[in-house]
């Protein structure tokens, strides 16, 4: 419940703070977003240890798929809960399909393997020019509507602007960012229950000794493949959102720095925690639009930040904080017992 | 008949452009159990390191300084950066490689601009050789006449020295390597840096042929990758044998359909990983890494 | 005969590791494998816990072909296994440890609870709980089992395998490398389980060998050199003589 | 932003919400009522077509200065909003959002592909802001993707199919054409345009090898081209993977064994093709040397650059000055910068510049104006710096060489 608050809060107050520091609504709402994917690949990375290195064939996949049921299925009334179920489907399917096949190996063997699988799905989305309008990508497909009971909501409908003082007017909020914000939510609710539920914790007890697991009767490729599914779900979903946020949808969704793209944010952020993916996603993401803006060599700047974390912070931002944190209650609490025991203990 | 002939020049060329980028990668991986994704950064620095030399003293020099400069690079690597992560879980090692050649990419694209740079013109070099029924570029034939005068002083060097005899080990078993002893940390150093020199000495004689960007780097590491994989991580012959196949099967590729000359190769890796994860001639030991 | 096996073989390559092996324990027995190092004991064993496959022959048990099944499998049919080095979750305490392994005798090899929490199966816990009085874990039952005593891990991998209500009990050399005291302290309890389950043991320790088990074989380059009761093979002339130079008279025993 | 037209799809919910939209508008009256005017400029640093984009922030920067300098657009100052687009759809996309959203850009221009173009293009239509695209070849950014919100005025794939065809088979008849084509809409669309016009007319296309985008090593479709032995080799390359291919193809001895095509040439792929360019023929919108020759505002345009730069500049920037000055003629037309008042205007607006009378086309926007045949000149004779790089063969008015209406498949929005 305190998780659920926080977050709520969090999300609420981001717009603001994000306006404050020179952010704009558009990239909040994308943040929050492409967040959902990369906390798709930390629960890969985190509870199975396996590193995929094609995620964004699951994050294209949705976002096609999305834009295509828009443009081929249901022109007349686009739905956008079909269109993001779809996509999500569609990349679920993807996943299962790879999963079968990539959960046997580990490590390099694996990351190689989703790039290898990675790599065809780009060619493919390239290739079926008829299908994706090949590099150029899906532009200007209907403008998908979101039916709640009697009401037929457009996401891209602004909120009122607000006036924030010093930091001018928070104008040009949509709809969507609450949309994407709930959604957001709900991931990561969902994700605190599964990393406790039953699933996670046998899909820990794996990582942890696979030998072992498998010899105690659980089938570990199994729990491999269900999370590697789990995982590309949750990346199609994102991927989906995102194609009918922007309205648009190219090859770069499916390419190779997409993918890469997951790692990093994951990876900055801090793997194997509930937060992590989420501030890595939003800090490089920001980085990535301002200072791309100012500077040319910005990339180099996310390279030193990468590196410096991987070497300082091994645990992420986020991982690294929470450490620390837990390390000081103890700390007070052992404390609070010293001086118990002094009380109690000591001569009256 | 003769398009297919020079089908298969072709591919040898490429494939011996393959090979020489692939057998650093796989005697460090052999070594050092280090997956190393820097391994292009180090072709892209010796490209631009050989330009430098070569706009100023010529190709020579250039192919000279190449080697030296990155295997210097590659022992300040080893030694402030990576050494703690040999032997670490495969997945950091991908990260803090994949860090670095982020890195070294970007710088390279702040000294040198990100615009593609053509190497001089290389006199006498840029003409082309008549081999019968067609004319090929004298200067291909040349660099995959290099490439194998470079893979067999590799291969004297793996099977004649101590050294070498550890990298041999190493691809085997572990322990067997630590139980070479005390000079296994000097050993690994000069594996890795040797492993860089010869993708930088590539990078510098390659560049003639294919131009250089900052992404140049990354651009011959996911084929070499696909190249140590498909022949078998760790293995020298390994290599030799991915490079060519890789090599023809694109070039074969090319001749019958042009736009899947890219994907093939990953189709090729893909198969190789599921039905013989070891690769063609690799230890299945180690398949778990 | 609850597990039996008939011209069961394994080898790499040209090297045959085990060769025709027959072999049958009954229900509730203790018994015990022996042999000279690198008799195949513990391949033999890997084929009958599944984590190897046999290039030949076939396993029964309760007179079902088992040869194919997969080593998850077998442990949900009731063949457990402890490890000769203690295979366990160093990360988890030794309750956990022992909860996991009933938690997939209660769930089965797979199940997609993703939201539920394994608290909710209350037996869990019981099944857990049982296995640790069994092993006499309970006062350590709260520690991190990676920090546990060398004793007490291989007890507790024991008791992973015990929480997998097994009903037959593959014991690796259960006493490899425990002090005189704690080995004598296993081996009570082996023989407190044995008179609950079917106990297949392969130990050096000759002294512990003699005293607990029914019936003993012995394997010799891959194959079987003699079956018996203890007294039987301590008097055979065949066994004494594989054993010479491998094991002087006193580990025999005698 | 369009939440009227939404609360016709269905119960409209949040009337506040439709009353801010209408309060607050688009960005474009925001800073139309504020005191400059921002124009954002989306071009390449990074990446294969860095160069381009470098050279067209030169030609900007140079034409805002001289704006601001006298006294700006309806005396408010041009500030710009500066993007990496990364020739990345996705990456164009989002930098044009961050300038209209965050720093309220009226106007979007640059870029250095058409699937940057594409890509911004559409969403200029959605948030109602003007994208005056720069260097984009391929046909569909002004038909199959055409938006009332886009202008584009850079000379189309079909203009130089039929320019080139026009000059080669009169020059050199047809005879067999053999083409490696960078395998994207571009390439597509720039071969399908060729073939359309030559093959019929005789000419015998051999082979169409397609090759990935950043594709490294031509040697398999060069051997291919070497041993069908064409008398034309097309090569549908740009930036630097023609640099490399034109590279190849010389060591394999083709530059002299056949006539070499590349559809589409600047400054620079020749500069880094070097002599490998000689006696390739090629089509460009705009050259400094021919055109300052024959146009005084060229002349002044070319001559203000180089002092500045001490480099020409290549079309694609004269297309990024011309970009801005029509712009600034529009808007002071208009005396608005909302587009609704902009688009009829440039729709119907004639302008006499670099290159002579032009327009853009009211069915689809695209610029109607002259494209250049050209020769590559041998290295020697292209001056120190060499940016002399070609000759001129021919001057193709645009009228005669642009799509007719009825072949395009463009279906422009109302608003």
């Amino acid at each position: 419940m305190r998780v659920a608050l926080l977050t709520l809060i969090g999300l609420a107050l981001f717009p603001f703070f994000f306006h404050a520091i020179d952010g704009y609504a558009g990239l909040a709402t994308q943040i929050v977003i492409v967040s959902i994917a990369s906390i798709g690949f930390n629960f890969l990375l985190g509870y199975t240890g396996l590193l995929s290195y094609g995620h964004a064939m699951f994050y294209g996949s949705g976002g096609y798929v999305a834009a295509l049921m828009l443009i081929r299925v249901m022109p007349q009334h686009p739905n956008l809960w079909l269109a993001v179920i779809g996509g999500t489907l569609a990349a679920t399917a993807l996943a299962l399909l790879v999963g079968a096949l990539a959960v046997r190996l580990y490590g390099i063997y694996f990351a190689l393997l989703t790039l290898a699988f990675a790599q065809m799905i780009f060619f493919v989305v390239e290739q079926s020019q008829d299908w994706t309008n090949g590099d150029d990508g899906l532009q200007n497909f209907p403008t998908a509507l979101l039916p709640v009971g009697p009401y037929t909501i457009d996401l891209g409908t602004p909120l009122p602007a607000l006036a924030l003082g010093p930091f001018g007017n928070l104008s040009d909020i949509k709809l969507w960012y609450v949309f994407a914000a709930v959604a957001l939510l709900g991931v990561i609710l969902g994700m605190r229950a599964l990393t406790r539920s039953q699933f996670g914790e046998v899909l820990t007890a794996i990582r942890e000794n696979e030998e072992r697991s498998s010899l105690i009767g659980f089938n570990a490729a199994a729990y491999r493949l269900a999370a590697f599914a789990i995982s590309g779900a949750l990346t199609g979903l994102s991927g989906a959102l995102r194609a009918l946020y922007d309205g648009t949808v190219a090859v770069d969704a499916v390419g190779i720095d997409r993918s890469g793209s997951f790692v990093i944010y994951t990876i900055v952020g801090g793997v194997q925690t509930l937060f992590g993916p989420v501030i890595g996603t939003g800090l490089i993401m920001y980085l990535e639009a301002v200072l791309s803006a100012q500077i040319s060599y910005w990339r180099l700047i996310e390279g030193v930040i990468f590196v410096a974390v991987i070497i300082f912070l091994p645990a992420g931002i986020v991982g690294t904080l929470t450490r620390k944190a837990a390390e000081r209650a103890r700390q007070r609490r052992a404390l609070l017992a010293e001086s118990l025991r002094a009380r109690t203990g000591g001569p009256t | 008949m003769v398009a297919l002939t020079q089908a298969l020049l072709n591919g040898l060329v490429l494939g011996l452009i393959y090979v020489a980028i692939a057998v650093g990668l796989t005697i460090v991986f052999g070594t050092l159990r280090l997956v190393n994704f820097a391994h292009g950064a180090f072709y892209a620095i010796g490209a631009y390191i050989g330009l430098v030399v070569a706009q100023n003293w010529g190709l020579g020099p250039a192919l000279l300084a190449a080697p030296i400069g990155v295997a210097l690079f590659a022992v300040l690597l080893d030694r402030v950066l990576l050494r703690p992560f040999y032997g670490k879980d495969v997945t950091s090692q991908i990260l803090v490689t994949f860090g670095i050649a982020l890195i070294v990419e970007e710088t390279l694209r702040l000294i040198f601009g990100a615009t593609t740079q053509q190497y001089p013109a290389l006199a006498g070099l840029a003409t082309s050789v008549s081999l019968g029924p067609f004319v090929y570029p004298a200067y291909r034939l040349l660099f995959a006449a290099g490439v194998i005068v470079m893979l067999v002083l590799v291969w004297l060097f793996m099977e004649k020295t101590d050294y070498g005899l550890i990298v041999r080990a190493g691809v085997r078993d572990r322990t067997m390597v630590q139980l070479l002893g005390g000079n296994i940390r000097q050993a690994s150093t000069i594996v890795f840096a040797l492993g860089a020199a010869i993708a930088g000495l590539v990078g510098a004689a390659a560049s003639p042929i294919y131009s250089i960007a900052p992404g140049t780097g990354f651009a011959f590491l996911v084929p070499s990758f696909v190249v140590v994989v498909v022949g078998g991580l760790g293995s020298f012959w390994g290599a030799v044998l991915g490079g060519l196949l890789i090599g023809e099967l694109q070039s074969l590729t090319t001749l019958a359909f042009a736009p899947a000359a890219n994907v093939i190769i990953y189709l090729c890796m893909a198969l190789v990983l599921l039905l013989r994860p070891q690769g063609l001639l690799g230890e299945s030991e180690v398949i778990r890494q | 005969m609850i597990l039996e096996t008939k011209g069961l073989g394994k080898s790499f390559g040209r090297f045959a590791a085990n060769a025709d092996i027959d072999f049958s324990v009954a229900q509730g027995e203790l018994r015990a494998v022996i042999g000279p190092n690198g008799a195949g004991k513990t391949t033999f064993f890997n084929m009958l816990s599944g984590t190897t496959e046999a290039t030949s022959g076939t396993i029964f048990f309760k007179g079902n072909d088992v040869t194919k099944l997969s080593g998850t499998r077998r442990v949900h049919i009731g063949i457990a296994k402890a490890f000769q080095t203690a295979n366990i979750y160093p990360e988890q305490t030794v309750r956990q440890n022992c909860r996991l392994a009933a938690l997939a005798h209660k769930q089965g090899a797979f199940a997609l609870e993703i939201v539920r929490r394994s608290e909710r199966l209350a037996d869990v816990d019981t099944l857990a709980e049982r296995a640790i009085e069994q092993l006499e874990l309970t006062n350590v039952a709260d520690v991190r089992s990676g920090d546990l005593a060398h004793g007490d891990k291989k007890r507790l991998d024991i008791a992973i395998a015990l929480a997998t209500q097994p009903e037959i009990l593959l014991l690796d050399e259960p006493v490899a490398g425990m002090s005189r005291d704690e080995a004598r302290k296993t081996e009570a309890l082996v023989r407190k389980l044995a008179s609950s389950m079917t106990v297949l043991i392969i130990e050096h320790d000759m002294d512990l060998i003699m005293g607990i088990s029914d019936s003993i074989t012995v394997l010799e380059s891959g194959r079987v050199l003699a079956n018996g009761t203890p007294a039987e093979i301590r008097a055979n002339q065949r066994v004494q003589d594989a054993y010479l130079g491998g094991h002087s008279e006193a580990e025999m025993g005698a | 932003m369009t939440p009227v037209s939404t609360s016709s799809r269905g119960r409209f919910i949040g009337s506040a919400a439709a009353a801010s939209a209408v309060a607050f508008g688009s960005p474009a009256i925001l800073s139309a009522q504020s005191k400059e005017i921002v124009i954002g400029l989306n071009v390449p640093q990074s990446g294969p077509y860095s160069e381009q984009g470098k050279d067209q922030l030169r030609a900007y920067n140079l034409a805002i200065d001289e704006i601001n300098k006298s006294g700006g657009i309806m005396g408010l100052k041009v500030k710009t909003s500066v993007g990496d687009d990364q020739t990345t759809a996705g990456v164009a996309r989002d930098n044009a959002q961050r300038m209209i959203d965050r720093d309220g850009a009226v106007m979007i221009t640059g870029g250095s592909s058409t699937g940057t173009a594409v890509a911004v293009s559409a969403l200029c239509q959605q948030k109602g802001s003007l994208f005056m695209a720069t260097l984009t070849h391929g046909d569909e950014t002004t038909n199959q993707n055409c938006h009332k919100h886009t202008f584009r005025r850079y000379n189309d794939a079909y203009m130089s199919a039929q320019a080139l065809a026009r000059t080669l088979i009169s020059k050199y008849g047809t005879g067999t054409w053999f083409h490696i084509t960078a395998d994207y809409s571009w390439g597509w669309s720039v071969h399908d345009n060729l073939a359309a016009v030559v093959n019929p007319r005789g000419a015998k296309e051999i082979a169409n090898v397609k090759l990935k985008l950043g594709t490294t090593d031509f040697s398999s479709a060069l051997s291919q081209a070497q041993a069908a032995k064409p008398d034309v080799l097309v090569l549908t390359e740009f930036g630097a993977d023609m640099v490399n291919c034109l590279n190849q193809a010389a060591t394999f001895g083709l530059t002299k064994s056949c006539k070499i095509l590349v559809p589409l040439v600047d400054e620079y792929m020749a500069k880094g093709t070097k002599d490998n360019f000689t006696n390739v023929v090629s089509t460009a919108p705009f050259y400094w040397q021919y055109h300052q020759q024959h146009y005084t505002f060229a002349k002044k345009f070319v001559g203000a650059f180089y002092d500045r730069y001490k480099v020409y500049p290549s079309n694609g920037a004269e297309c990024a000055y011309v970009n801005i000055l029509v712009y600034k003629k529009a808007v002071e037309q208009a005396q608005s910068t909302d587009p609704a008042k902009l688009i009829p205007i440039l729709e119907n607006m004639q302008w006499n510049m670099t290159k002579g009378p032009e327009h853009f086309r009211k069915e689809d926007h695209q610029g109607v104006n002259s494209v250049l045949v050209l020769e590559g000149v041998p290295e020697a004779d292209r001056g120190a710096d060499g940016f002399a790089f070609a000759k001129v063969l021919e001057e193709h008015s645009g009228p005669n060489v642009i799509a007719p209406l009825n072949s395009l498949s463009c279906k422009m929005e109302t608003a």
